[in-house]
């Protein structure tokens, strides 16, 4: 049974993986936006599954809560609010289709030749004991507070940035 | 394949696949959800790392990488307002008044 | 030490000059004429106390300055007078007040910036040729391609445009071209002698593989033969020459191409004698082709300005034969040639711009018979013409003859570089081919019936009557008694003829001389 | 962990994340607040002023181990970074007396200081997005034209692209190495494993991106030509300091061998030569000063050919002179009100006879990008070739070198417009600003003083 | 100051003042500084004469100053005085203070009689440098000088084009033969280390001049001397030269400048003692030069032509006698012909200014009468140039065509032959020259024939005593004078019997001529109209001097200026260089223009840009990883 639950770890990684590989490719035929949008929210949720089964829980928390919670919901409002007014709707790919799928499969390539034949170093810690919430947030906020801080440093900019970006809006409206 | 080799491909994978959404796709949005796409790739790859290596290090790169991302699309959107408000158009391809 | 105060005064005084021009206000035109001709009046009396201190005897520098500036390169502060630049240098000084009045009428609009870029020039050329620092000359070097750029441009003709930027990008290139060789020749003398230095002195020590040494001499060379100009990298002087206002062609054939038979001489053969030497036959045939070709060339112009122009790569041609032949006659002969050859360039420009002023044209086919109407300005010419020509008792003789003794004695003689006789033997043809073209200039310029662009015209005033008075006194000076001047210069001529005939390779027997006695342990 | 060592080491950053919340309560306080601009500058000033004494103190120290320490070098470089910052402040006074843009400016500014003393790929990459985020929106600020919102989406998209390729390869050196610090980087420059490879280059190519080095420019023209003139100064100048920087201090002093080495190079001589190609027909100067930024992107990365010890120096210097004369060009430029106008490179035509010292500095300024003698930028450029050739890449400087005498015509034409040819027809520049003029002189002395003493300021570094 | 450069300073005073103050200062002065100071050179160089004698001729040198050092080598001005330079100098001081003192009449009413003076007084110091010049140098500074000189008096009247065109053709031709002295020159200073003449002389003659063949230095020399001296094949200056005014073509174009290359190869004659196949050259040239010359004057019209051509042929003469290594004999020639062309010319100058310039001789005819002086003394000289003893003329071609039959260096019957024949055809066109001048009835207009008169007496006067001196002059034995020196060549043996032969020949000769141009030209010229009718072919040839300018213009100027302006400067400057240049820039701009096409704003293409950036990129590490 224990047997078989690994096992079962593996293969819902597997699942999950496979599906959010599926969702990502998705988003690059999906005609309408939102659609997009319900594929790369389910691709960051498999991806979350995915976290969970690596241990990585704490990660999983917030690739929901922020990629899917804020960003992805924040992306959502703003297709609502402007696919409306998108009634090209004509051409889905540009011009450079081909030669982009034909870059992509390059590119993929590429980096996967990097990991084939040159693997990736063994785990170091024992498999049971990936580190967990305490762990992290010990070093956290004793190794990287400055991070920490530089964060909310660059958050601030970016409220100031956004900021603008909204006069600008106004201003636009006015002028 | 073993799982750590698999997600390092998906990874790559979704990297590569956002990068081409950025080139193939011609609405702003999708583009920009393709560079969360790719962003996502990367923190797969982050995570898998430090997995692997138990450190936490990896970890707390892909934490900041979240905030950064909503930081990014935080400005994009806006951006993104302005240029539709002139054009009434998400093409980007409309969206090529400067060039030479 | 007096001496070196005296010099440093002299190259910085057109610095000074050109910040206070910048002082005077604007509409004040007179005043900037004065104060200009008064600055460089003194700088030319300052340079002559420079020339009589001159001790013709002392090897090395004088009147030096060495001072650190960027330690970490080498790069040190260091210019001084030696023979080799000391003509030069007075040269440059004594034109620079003849030009400057000589633009006195032609120059009327932009008048501050006008003698602001001849005060820079000033120091840009007299920088470069008393320099002693690698580094230091190629700064001076190259920050006198902008005044030069800004005169032609400026005040030019026509086609001024295309005149200066063709200019600009001919030097500019030659000059990337000895950047680069610059650093890999400062770079190899610190990995071969673990000295880091740009100063002369240092980089003459550098022993380098013939290969290389190929190498830089071709980036060097390229630069420099740009600048003289020598056939076939001449084509920007003729354009440049034309273009630009009176003072530009003056500046540019009196001082401005030695700068680039000054690097040869100080640079470009010293520091790599040996492939210098291989090159000899070559730059040989090169400098006999720029004789014979600038002189056909100057028979077809039909524009006053061009003659000259093709006419000075014709003498320059003269100099680089004569450095090139390594004779002790012939060098001295090239030195003599590059000082004549600027005065009397320099002379006709500032007579073709006085006749411009007042016809307002160089189209050669407007003119005749001004002997009659001019006969003032028709004695100069023709004196300047045939110093031009190289008659003896004018300055021109002095340096075509003694390079041309060079030459053959270089030819003829076993000696360190090889020139082939037929080669010495067509040079000699230049001193026909220039009777002829000057002669046909003046015979339809000067004589003949009278045909006067633009009305009755005044013949010389006074000021330009001293102007060409001075100089054509000068070539005179330098045709009858070259001695002294030539006695200043003997030590260098020696020192440049010892350093390119001796071979500087590595040498090679160190290496297989410790090899063995490796192997034998 | 000491406070006060953290406080000291840290002065710059404070000294500018104050001048941000001063500079946002004001904002808050007062709408119309003219004070934005003298604070801005104020706090720049003296947080440059606080590297300066760092630098000259020699503090040296890590406050936090493995992820920012502080060294002489990095404190005259926070010195000088923030020093070029004064001027476009200083210019920005008719385009943006308030608002948003001096925040924006300090905390892009706060950014590049991190990135000179980040000792791991965490705070660099925070460093980078601190410093690139608040410019997208510096393109559009001001809105003069309507293409700026466009150049702010591309030059966003893009540069979030360079941003997960540098997180890409980041996290493939973490992979292969074990470790984020910046050293690991050099370890994979010596491995000779394929995984390291890769996240060599695509840390690289982010560099490029960021840096605008050919193919990966396309979004610097544009975003240039639309940015207001003072945003394009600080991003030609700014933004490419603090990139090229991060790059100095991911490269450390590792040596650079074959493979990397040919990208190192070709890529930048592809650069040098198309951007200093490509600026030739330009009609505006903010693109073609894009592309000269590109052609000098170029020279930059050639640094990173030369040898280690001194290749932050090279950075730097190189970084300072080209700094001082792109902007001395942008402040010396008239101002106009049609920002399209101001940028044609026809309406500088006769500019001398109207605003003579105004079309000396903009000369200065153009020779010395072209790198001619004796202006600084030669310096820098001889500097940088120097390294390259005593590390045995001769071949390539001399192309290098030779690329860059291509750049050499257009940036005449800028003086030929302005000196040789008569007065444009429109007219209509506004006359010389106190302020700007002042920013001019700044960069005027600075320019001087690099010319006479290089050797002081080499030493330093 | 010594002798020897006052000498030569004298005359350089001269020209200083007369050209900068003759204008102001009136024709009086000018007369006085421009004939007093060659006069006082004359005397000087008397002095000095009598000074050589004194010294027991024992050569005179000074040193002027030292003009350059150039390591061990040093160039001085120096001069130096021996028998050969004070013939030389007595007749260029003499007969030039002669015809200085003849302008004065003759250039009274010039505008520009200061210039003019100014420039003979030039033209003396430069000749002075010349002949009394210790080296090489000296010499060729005097060589050139005396060119420009003549450049600038052919020229004299500039406002005529042709005439400044004859002026520029003498310097340039010219300075193709200074071209072949100065390589001379050169190779001489290569083989010997000196331009020193007495010491080269010594050095060619004891053989100490290994490196270089003396024949190949002789050559090179002699086409200076071409140049100078008016030879084959550079002669076409000399009869344009007469552009100038009278009395410079009988000072400069026949009496002195022109026999500097005479006195040049006299003075080198160690060079050409062992140089048998250079002498040969200058013999075959000279013979050559003297038939031609003499058939092209018989056919021309103009006084002055006809005396130019004279002057060639002569000139001619004194080569093949320098060819035969008769030095002295030469020496000899260059005296008398001195005296009696200088008369000719002047008498020639007499008859134009008698005639209101006209220089036709169809045009003139029974001046005899009408300007008596002028014509005696121009019947003397003729009769002295066509060989009639016991006139000047006589003993000096009698003794060139006796070396050129009987010299051990190159004597031989068919240079005696030439030598005859042209003596022959120079005494029958000088007499006809003379018949057609002033015999016959009057051609000219009648408004010309009203104003014939006899010329001044400061003109006459120099006529007569040049006419005395022909006469006379060729009682002086100036090569057994200069035997010490240069000594005669020896006689070929079993020819001594010939010597009165030819003695005899050479009146018979001139008799013909004198007999065969009457009966020609006596009377109406009829018989001479006829021959000319039935020989029009040849006549056309010899009156257009053999085409040989036409050829010159075809084959060498016209070459060297589509040389010039087709391949140096439209395929050379334009086409390959400039062409390049300018192909490599608009390549640049086209490339620019494609660049920014590249641009072209739209963000697909700039991420795939980037894209195929990372994937070169990654490709590059792998293939080189």
């Amino acid at each position: 049974m224990t047997d078989f639950l690994a096992h079962l770890d593996t293969l819902l990684l597997w699942a999950f993986a496979g599906c959010a590989f599926v969702s990502a490719a998705l988003m690059l035929v999906l005609r309408q936006p939102m659609r997009v949008a319900i594929a790369l929210v389910s691709c960051m949720v498999f991806l979350g599954g995915v976290y969970g089964l690596l241990g990585l829980h704490f990660i999983a928390a917030f690739q929901v809560l922020i990629y899917v919670g804020a960003v992805m919901v924040f992306m959502v409002y703003a297709i609502m609010l402007l696919d409306p007014r998108d009634e090209s709707g004509g051409e889905k790919f540009s011009k450079l289709l081909w030669p982009g799928i034909i870059g992509l499969s390059l590119l993929a390539e590429a980096l996967a030749v990097g990991y084939w034949s040159d693997l990736p170093p063994a785990p170091r810690g024992a498999a049971g004991e990936p580190f967990d919430m305490i762990r992290f947030s010990q070093a956290f906020l004793s190794e990287y507070w400055l991070h920490f801080e530089l964060t909310s440093v660059l958050l601030l900019a970016a409220v100031v940035a956004a900021l603008a970006v909204i006069k600008e809006n106004r201003r636009h409206d006015h002028g | 394949m073993d799982k750590v080799m698999m997600l390092q491909v998906l990874a790559a994978s979704l990297f590569a696949l956002g990068l081409t959404g950025v080139i193939i796709r011609r609405n702003v949005l999708v583009m920009l959800m393709c560079m969360e796409l790719m962003l996502n790739g990367v923190n797969l790859s982050l995570a898998t790392f430090a997995h692997t290596m138990g450190s936490a290090v990896g970890a707390v790169l892909v934490f900041l990488i979240f905030v950064v991302a909503a930081a990014e699309i935080a400005i994009a959107i806006p951006i993104v307002l302005l240029l539709v408000r002139r054009k009434r158009t998400l093409d980007i391809e409309s969206y090529s008044d400067l060039k030479g | 030490m007096a001496d070196a105060t005296v010099l440093s005064l002299v190259l910085y005084l057109p610095l000074a000059g050109m910040l206070a021009i910048a002082a005077i206000p604007a509409g004040r035109d007179g005043a900037v004429r004065a104060f200009t001709l008064a600055v460089m009046v003194v700088q030319f009396l300052l340079s002559l106390v420079l020339y009589a201190h001159f001790d013709p005897a002392a090897p090395g520098l004088q009147a030096a300055t060495r001072l650190p500036w960027i330690p970490a390169w080498g790069v040190s502060y260091i210019i001084g007078l030696d023979g080799y630049n000391i003509l030069l240098v007075i040269l440059t000084t004594f034109l620079g007040p003849l030009v400057t009045a000589g633009a006195f009428s032609a120059v009327t609009k932009e008048v501050k910036l006008f003698y602001a870029m001849v005060f820079l020039i000033q120091f840009a050329m007299l920088g470069t040729f008393v320099a002693q620092d690698l580094f230091l000359f190629y700064l001076f070097w190259e920050a006198m391609l902008i005044p030069m750029f800004l005169i032609i441009g400026i005040w030019g003709g026509e086609r001024r445009i295309y005149a200066t930027i063709k200019f600009f990008l001919y030097t500019a290139f030659g000059s990337i071209l000895m950047l680069a060789a610059v650093i890999y020749l400062v770079w190899s003398l610190w990995s071969t002698a673990g000295i880091t230095s740009f100063a002369f002195a240092d980089l003459y020590k550098a022993r380098l593989p013939l290969e290389t040494q190929k190498w830089l001499l071709a980036a060097f060379a390229l630069s420099f033969a740009i600048k003289v100009p020598m056939v076939p990298f001449h084509t920007w002087l003729p354009d440049a020459h034309v273009e630009a206002p009176t003072a530009g062609s003056v500046i540019l054939a009196g001082v401005l191409l030695k700068m680039g038979t000054y690097g040869f001489m100080k640079l470009g053969f010293p520091l790599f004698p040996d492939a210098t030497r291989l090159a000899a036959p070559m730059l040989a045939m090169l400098s006999v082709l720029s004789i014979v070709y600038g002189a056909c060339l100057a028979l077809v112009q039909t524009d006053i300005k061009k003659i000259i122009a093709y006419s000075s790569i014709s003498h320059l041609g003269y100099v680089m034969l004569g450095l090139v032949s390594l004779d002790l006659l012939g060098i001295q002969g090239a030195i003599m040639q590059m000082v004549s050859h600027g005065l009397v360039a320099g002379g006709l420009f500032l007579m073709v711009g006085m006749i411009y002023e007042r016809c307002h044209t160089r189209e050669l086919a407007a003119y005749g018979g001004l002997a009659k109407v001019l006969p003032v300005y028709s004695v100069f010419f023709l004196i300047l013409t045939l110093a031009s020509v190289g008659l003896p008792t004018t300055s021109g003789f002095t340096g075509e003859f003694l390079v041309l003794l060079g030459a053959f004695n270089a030819a003829w003689k076993p000696a360190a570089v090889t020139i082939p006789v037929w080669v010495a033997g067509v040079a000699v043809t230049g001193v026909v081919l220039g009777a002829l073209y000057m002669l046909w200039f003046a015979q339809r310029f000067l004589f003949g019936a009278e045909r006067v662009p633009h009305g009755p015209v005044a013949d010389l005033n006074l000021r330009e009557k001293s102007i060409l008075v001075i100089l054509v006194a000068a070539v005179f000076w330098l045709g009858l008694f070259p001695d002294s001047a030539m006695k200043r210069t003997e030590l260098a001529a020696r020192e440049y003829q010892e350093l390119v005939a001796a071979p500087r390779t590595p040498a090679a027997t160190k290496l297989t001389g410790t090899l063995p006695a490796e192997a034998a342990r | 962990m000491n406070f006060t060592a953290v406080s000291i080491a840290m002065a710059p950053e404070h000294l500018l994340l104050a001048g941000i919340v001063t500079l946002l309560i004001l904002e808050i306080a007062s709408d119309k607040a003219k004070a934005a601009l003298p604070i801005a500058v104020v706090f720049v000033a003296a947080a440059s002023a606080a590297a300066a004494w760092l630098g000259f103190t020699g503090w040296t120290g890590a406050p936090f181990p493995g992820q920012f320490d502080l060294a002489p070098p990095a404190s005259f470089t926070k010195a000088i970074v923030l020093a070029l910052a004064v001027p476009v402040l200083l210019a920005s006074k008719d385009d943006f007396g308030k608002g948003e843009f001096y925040p924006l400016v300090l905390s892009s500014l706060y950014g590049v200081c991190l990135l000179a003393s980040a000792e791991s790929f965490l705070t660099l990459f925070l460093g980078i997005e601190l410093m690139s985020i608040p410019v997208y929106v510096l393109v559009l600020m001001g809105f003069r034209r309507p293409e700026s919102a466009e150049a702010a989406l591309k030059y966003l998209v893009l540069s979030g692209t360079a941003s997960a390729s540098f997180l890409m390869g980041a996290s493939l050196m973490y992979g292969s190495t074990g470790s984020l610090a910046l050293e690991s980087f050099a370890l994979a420059l010596g491995s000779p494993r394929l995984l390291a490879g890769t996240a060599v280059v695509m840390v690289v190519s982010a560099f490029f991106l960021k840096a605008a080095i050919v193919p990966f420019h396309g979004w610097a023209p544009d975003a240039y030509e639309a940015a207001s003139v003072p945003s394009t100064a600080y991003m030609a100048v700014l933004v490419k300091a603090g990139v090229l920087v991060a790059a100095a201090r991911v490269f450390g002093k590792a040596p650079v061998a074959e493979p990397l080495a040919g990208l190192l190079a070709i890529l930048p001589l592809v650069s040098i030569v198309w951007g200093n190609i490509a600026a030739m027909r330009q009609a505006g100067l903010r693109r073609m000063i894009a592309y000269s930024s590109i052609a000098h992107a170029g020279y930059l990365f050639f640094a990173f050919l030369g040898d280690g010890p001194g290749r932050f120096q090279a950075v730097v210097f190189y970084l300072a002179t080209y700094g001082v004369m792109n902007i001395l060009a942008f402040t010396a430029l008239p101002s106009h009100p049609e920002d399209v106008e101001r940028d044609r490179l026809e309406n500088l035509k006769g500019l001398f006879r109207t605003h003579p010292f105004a079309a000396l500095l903009i000369g200065m300024a153009m020779l010395s990008l072209a790198g001619i003698p004796p202006f600084p930028g030669f310096v820098g450029k001889f500097l940088i070739f120097k390294n390259v050739m005593a590390a045995g890449y001769t071949t390539y400087a001399v192309l290098g070198l030779v690329g860059s005498y291509l750049g050499i015509y257009f940036y005449l034409r800028v003086i030929q417009y302005m000196f040789m040819t008569p007065e444009a027809v429109s007219g209509g520049h506004a006359p010389s600003r106190g302020v700007a003029m002042g920013a001019s002189l700044i960069c005027l002395a600075g320019s001087i003083l690099i010319a006479v003493l290089p050797g002081t300021f080499l030493a330093r570094l | 100051m010594g002798l020897l450069t006052l000498i030569v300073v004298l005359p350089l005073l001269g020209f200083v003042v007369n050209g900068l103050l003759g204008n102001r200062l009136g024709k009086g002065f000018v007369s006085a500084v421009g004939c007093g100071l060659p006069a006082i050179a004359f005397a000087a160089a008397v002095k000095c004469f009598l000074d050589l004698k004194g010294a027991g001729w024992a050569p005179i040198a000074e040193t002027a100053y030292v003009w350059t050092m150039v390591g061990q080598d040093s160039f001085e001005i120096a001069f130096w005085f021996d028998r050969l330079t004070a013939v030389m100098a007595l007749i260029v001081t003499g007969v030039g203070t002669l015809i200085h003192v003849y302008s004065t009449g003759y250039m009274h009413e010039d505008k520009s009689y200061a210039r003019y003076f100014a420039y003979l007084n030039l033209f003396l110091f430069f000749m002075l440098l010349l002949v009394l010049g210790k080296s090489l140098l000296v010499l060729f500074v005097g060589w050139e000088g005396v060119g420009l000189a003549s450049y600038l008096l052919i020229g004299f009247w500039f406002g005529d084009m042709e005439k400044a065109a004859a002026g520029k053709k003498a310097f340039i031709v010219n300075r193709i033969g200074d071209a072949g002295f100065l390589l001379g020159m050169f190779v001489i200073y290569s083989a010997v280390g000196t331009l020193d003449m007495p010491h080269i002389n010594k050095a060619f003659t004891s053989g100490a001049a290994p490196a270089v063949s003396a024949s190949l230095v002789g050559i090179l020399l002699f086409i200076g001397a071409t140049g100078k001296s008016a030879q084959i094949p550079l002669y076409v200056w000399l009869p344009d030269a007469m552009a100038g005014p009278t009395p410079v073509s009988a000072l400069i174009h026949a009496a002195t400048m022109v026999t500097a290359g005479v006195y040049l190869v006299a003075r080198m004659s160690g060079i050409y003692l062992n140089a048998p196949e250079a002498s040969t050259v200058i013999a075959a040239v000279g013979a050559l030069t003297a038939l031609m010359a003499a058939t092209i004057a018989l056919a021309q019209d103009d006084i002055k032509k006809v005396l130019a051509y004279s002057t060639v042929s002569q000139l001619g003469f004194m080569f093949v006698a320098l060819g035969v290594g008769a030095y002295g004999v030469a020496v000899f020639h260059v005296y008398t012909h001195a005296f009696f062309k200088a008369c000719l010319f002047l008498g020639a100058g007499s008859v134009i200014h008698a005639m209101s310039g006209e220089q036709d001789i169809k045009k003139m005819g029974g001046l005899a009468k009408k300007i008596p002086v002028t014509f005696f003394t121009f019947a003397l000289a003729t009769a002295a140039i066509a060989g009639i003893p016991p006139l000047s003329g006589f003993f000096s071609k009698d003794e060139i065509l006796w070396y050129a039959l009987a010299s051990g260096r190159g004597g031989s019957w068919l240079l005696l032959g030439v030598m005859a024949f042209t003596a022959l055809l120079t005494a029958f066109y000088m007499f006809r020259l003379l018949w057609l001048t002033f015999f016959g009835k009057p051609r000219m207009i009648k408004e010309v024939e009203h104003h014939i008169h006899e010329s001044p007496p400061s003109m006459t006067g120099v006529l007569v005593i040049l006419a005395i001196l022909s006469a006379v002059g060729g009682f002086l034995s100036i090569p057994h004078f200069l035997e010490p020196l240069v000594a005669l060549p020896a006689v070929r043996p079993g020819m001594d019997a010939f010597h009165y032969f030819v003695v005899g020949g050479s009146i018979a000769i001139a008799l013909a001529g004198l007999v065969g141009a009457a009966y020609f030209f006596g009377g109406d010229a009829a018989r001479a109209a006829k021959v000319k009718a039935s020989f029009a072919g040849a006549y056309r040839v010899l009156n257009n001097k053999y085409y040989v300018d036409e050829l010159y213009d075809r084959f060498i100027n016209r070459p060297l200026l589509w040389v010039s302006e087709a391949v140096f400067l439209k395929l050379g400057d334009r086409l390959l260089i400039d062409g390049t240049l300018n192909g490599l820039a608009s390549v640049a701009q086209r490339t620019a223009g494609r660049l920014s096409r590249v641009q072209t704003g739209s963000l697909h293409k700039y991420a795939f840009m980037v894209l195929v950036g990372m994937v070169a990129s990654l490709v590059w590490m792998w293939r080189n990883g």
